[in-house]
């Protein structure tokens, strides 16, 4: 399977191919619309995310020493962005999940959709990720 | 003791036209296009003469108010008393004693919550407020309710969002404590009927609060003639700064209220015996007030001057009724909040959209509106939806401004599903 | 948990001297006669970076903060928020949380007073505070311990102002409420130890306020290595803008406090049944705050940091050295407050002469100082005068302001005896 | 007696001599030390208008249509400004005190000790020898 940082590098390169932000987020909007990313059933409070504009459900299958995520949101874009999320982390060592440096969201340019402002989740997603990373298994108090 | 309206305000004779041409954020670009402001209900922007006012101040004026005996002091107390002179004036309050200098509405109604409220409300008694209300006119009651062991009725809206008030008759009893309403609704623009909610708690004696957050930036109130006990409003909702407000009461009423917050300003004697308050206003704004504050807000009720309220009135429904027939023509467009009376306020949803993401792409095509819940969460539990996209404008919009939101709406739909 | 300091802060190398030319207001005049400024302590003058941060804003940023998903209102809120961890560095708190944007070092006690007083104070119990208080450090007290029936104490000071704390070893126990004190005197300059304060009420678990409005200006405090419990202060005094002011408190009881403001901002989810409250610093922050205001509080920290504060500590000792060996060449002059340990504050009187004539002609001669109370009644009182003459000085003065303030003196000494 | 009007006018006259700010106070300084205003058994609560930074106690002795004046302050200068205010007030007709129009204040350029900001209790003095003029003989509530 490939590094964190091999799959960030793809990434990179296949958004360094758009011109524009139009294409970028229909890019971003295909895959979210394409991804079935998580059973009807996990969308429950229990795996609930709250953010304040668009919800977020994380569930995380701890598997040896790696974690396999699904996740999903009620906003497409977020959910789009959740994919790029999930393909570079899910079924990483939990280790290098925890302490990963998840560059290749500000080199394509979608920093802003992590700032706390957003509200989309996003974040406190990231963070919840790396908490199963180190072993936590507890949901983050909400914010 | 009805006092004249001094009918200098907003009686001035520019031309709505070219206010745009004042505000100088206007003339800026987000995402790399010219912006579209169409988030004034959660905060306006300024006028160059309001900006012009606090950086001279800082530069040639800035000194702590009152008490002061050199010129500097004297002349940053003259401009922030004037200030309450202006604000008077436009809401034509019967004396400046009843305005009182607050961070915003949110502070003014919690003063009111926690000083009328703390000293008048009784167990068992009842607070009304609407389903149409901001966060900031629900939660301070709450909080007192809780603490005094009372109950919170609201008036209910119908799907166009138009307060039922008849319930009014029902509910109001000498058992009523208070009824706390917004004037314009900042969720869905709704005009509320506040004049004939006022008559009907006038008849069992019950005061009412009045929250103008969204009012002032459509014109001047007179307090006198709504016949309010309250009056609370935002200064930076009406093109003034950040950090002020104001809280209008009746001389009566403050007289009797003890005072909120102790410190600097609010006393008129101090010893560890016995302290004794100051009088009206100063009872109730304790500790250094928001003096650059005070003179924007000062600056921009000046400007509003410039320009006649009734033109301004025509401009905004004008602009409003554009909006919603060019958003109407988008397939699935689903407006929220059609009540007859409206501010130039359209709150939507498209079919099939989720909110966030249309604010997202509009972003990205310069154009600023809020989504959400817009801190009116019972409203929207009510209405069964999440949030909506909305799209507020002030006098400083334009028709151009709403092409763009149709386009760009347009654009997302075509993007997004 | 201690953090390190960030040390970034107050390092910088820009010589003290030439501070003066960032001020724009100390180039104007009073009177005619170029303005000699000494009365910081009131409210201490803006730097241009403050003055242009504010200015920019409003032109170009401007947006309310948080939860907006356009990119001006992120930007607004990214900087907002900047200004929240540069206080934190600036004072040292382990977490932003912990940073609470109010109007004032008064709201800010009145803050701690109603929530945590009203949460935790018990009939019975004991506020201690100390004779050299300002006013908004005794009425939100008065005002709780009458709510709840408790007494106050006061520690006394010696003829010099100094606090004789030793009394606290008699009076502190289980029993006591809190002590609340102010870190500088207002009034006399007096420094106060309390760190010796702090320590000598841990060792009965009562908790200590520490009242910082006078010390921010002249160089960072460190809460962690204080040990306070709660720490105030605000922006105004400090070469920010007024209207924001800052309560550091320690997360645990910030935690355990209720909210005391309801509305916008503070809560995570409202309905009419049920309203639960947002996170810390948030909970503490009804209301759109003062956006404007904590952007330039954040300016005027970040100018604070192109100076070293020791040098500044050195340069205002100097100041302060040689505007107390000037003034006692003037016979009859008569200084009050004497510590050993003082900030650059001169507070004097003039045999025969009332403070206020003093003060009048002054400021004919273009010299701001202030006269009277101070804010400080019971320690006038306690002092047997009516009030006194006070300079306050801050970085951007110099000895050609003192020399002016004593031939002042002189010149009002000749023309009223 | 000279009307109100003939006295204030004879005061902007002396003023306009002055040169300067300094010969100005000098003046008003002299004033204010010269007269004995009130005697001491005067300066007791029952007469004191307070301001906040210099008190002032004032006395009103109506006889027939007319109302006579005396008043003092603890600082020299608000003294000095008292003598001239009695000078113009002191004795005159109570119709006349009520209505007066004190332009004189502004005209020898010392409004601003009239602003309430100076808390030096003039204001107020004025306003209580209004009411005196109108006949009210309470104490005006203390501000
Ligand atoms: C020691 C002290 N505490 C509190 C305050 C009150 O500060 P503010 O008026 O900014 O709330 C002051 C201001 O004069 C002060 O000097
Ligand atoms: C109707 C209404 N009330 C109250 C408020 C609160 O105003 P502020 O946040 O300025 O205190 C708002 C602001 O959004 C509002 O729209």
């Amino acid at each position: 399977m490939k590094s964190i940082n091999q799959i960030q590098e793809e990434i990179v390169d296949d958004f360094s191919l758009f011109d524009d932000w139009m294409q970028k987020y229909e890019y971003i909007i295909d895959l979210g619309k394409k991804l079935p990313l998580i059973e009807e059933d996990f969308k429950t409070d229990e795996y609930l995310i709250k953010g304040c504009q668009s919800k977020v459900w994380l569930k995380a299958y701890p598997e040896g020493d790696r974690v396999y995520f699904k996740a999903d949101s009620d906003a497409v874009i977020t959910k789009g962005i959740i994919a790029l999320l999930i393909s570079v982390l899910s079924g990483q060592k939990s280790e290098d999940i925890a302490n990963a440096d998840l560059y290749f969201i500000e080199k394509i340019g979608l920093m802003e959709h992590l700032s706390p402002t957003r509200s989309n989740g996003l974040n406190s997603m990231i963070r919840q990720m790396r908490y199963y990373g180190v072993g936590i298994q507890t949901k983050e108090k909400e914010v | 003791m009805k006092v004249k309206q001094e009918s200098i305000l907003m009686k001035g004779t520019r031309s709505v036209e070219r206010a745009r041409e004042d505000f100088p954020i206007l003339s800026t670009e987000m995402n790399g296009r010219p912006l579209v402001f169409l988030d004034s209900a959660a905060s306006s922007q300024k006028p160059i003469s309001v900006i012009q006012a606090i950086n001279y101040y800082y530069r040639e004026q800035n000194a702590n108010v009152h008490r002061g005996v050199y010129a500097l002091s004297q002349k940053a107390t003259d401009l922030f008393e004037m200030g309450r002179r202006r604000v008077r004036d436009f809401i034509n309050a019967p004396s400046e004693k009843e305005i009182i200098f607050v961070r915003g509405a949110t502070e003014a109604i919690n003063l009111v919550a926690q000083s009328y409220g703390g000293h008048f409300f009784r167990e068992g008694q009842e607070i009304i407020l609407s389903q149409l209300e901001h966060h900031s006119n629900i939660v301070p009651w709450q909080l007192i309710a809780e603490k005094k062991g009372m109950q919170i009725r609201v008036i209910p809206v119908n799907k166009k969002g138009e307060l039922q008030i008849e319930i009014l008759e029902e509910w109001l009893s000498e058992n009523t404590a208070i009824v706390a309403v917004n004037h314009i609704s900042n969720a869905l623009g709704t005009i509320n009927p506040v004049r004939e909610i006022i008559a009907k708690a006038r008849n069992f004696d019950v005061p009412v609060l009045i929250d103008g957050a969204q009012a002032m930036a459509h014109g001047p109130v007179d307090v006198q003639e709504l016949g309010a006990d309250f009056y609370v409003f935002s200064g930076h909702k009406m093109f003034g700064p950040t950090g002020v407000g104001v809280l209008w009461g009746r001389e009566e009423l403050l007289e009797k209220m003890p005072p909120w917050q102790g410190g600097g300003e609010m006393i008129h004697t101090v010893s560890f015996e016995k302290t004794t308050y100051n009088e009206l206003p100063f009872k109730f704004e304790a500790g250094t007030p928001n003096i650059a504050g005070v003179i924007g807000l000062s600056e921009a009720i000046a400007y509003l001057g410039e320009f006649n309220f009734e033109e301004i009135a025509v401009y905004e429904k004008g602009l409003l009724d554009y909006c919603v027939k060019k958003l109407t023509q988008i397939p699935g467009m689903q407006l929220v909040g059609t009540a007859k009376s409206k501010a130039s306020v359209v709150s939507f949803l498209v079919d099939g959209l989720h909110p966030y993401d249309v604010g997202i792409i509009l972003d990205k095509m310069g154009i600023a509106v809020r989504t959400g819940h817009h801190c009116t969460q019972p409203l929207m539990e009510y209405l069964g939806i999440p949030g909506t996209i909305r799209a507020s404008m002030a006098f400083y919009n334009n028709r151009e401004d709403v092409d763009r939101l149709v386009e760009g709406v347009a654009k997302a739909q075509m993007m997004l599903s």
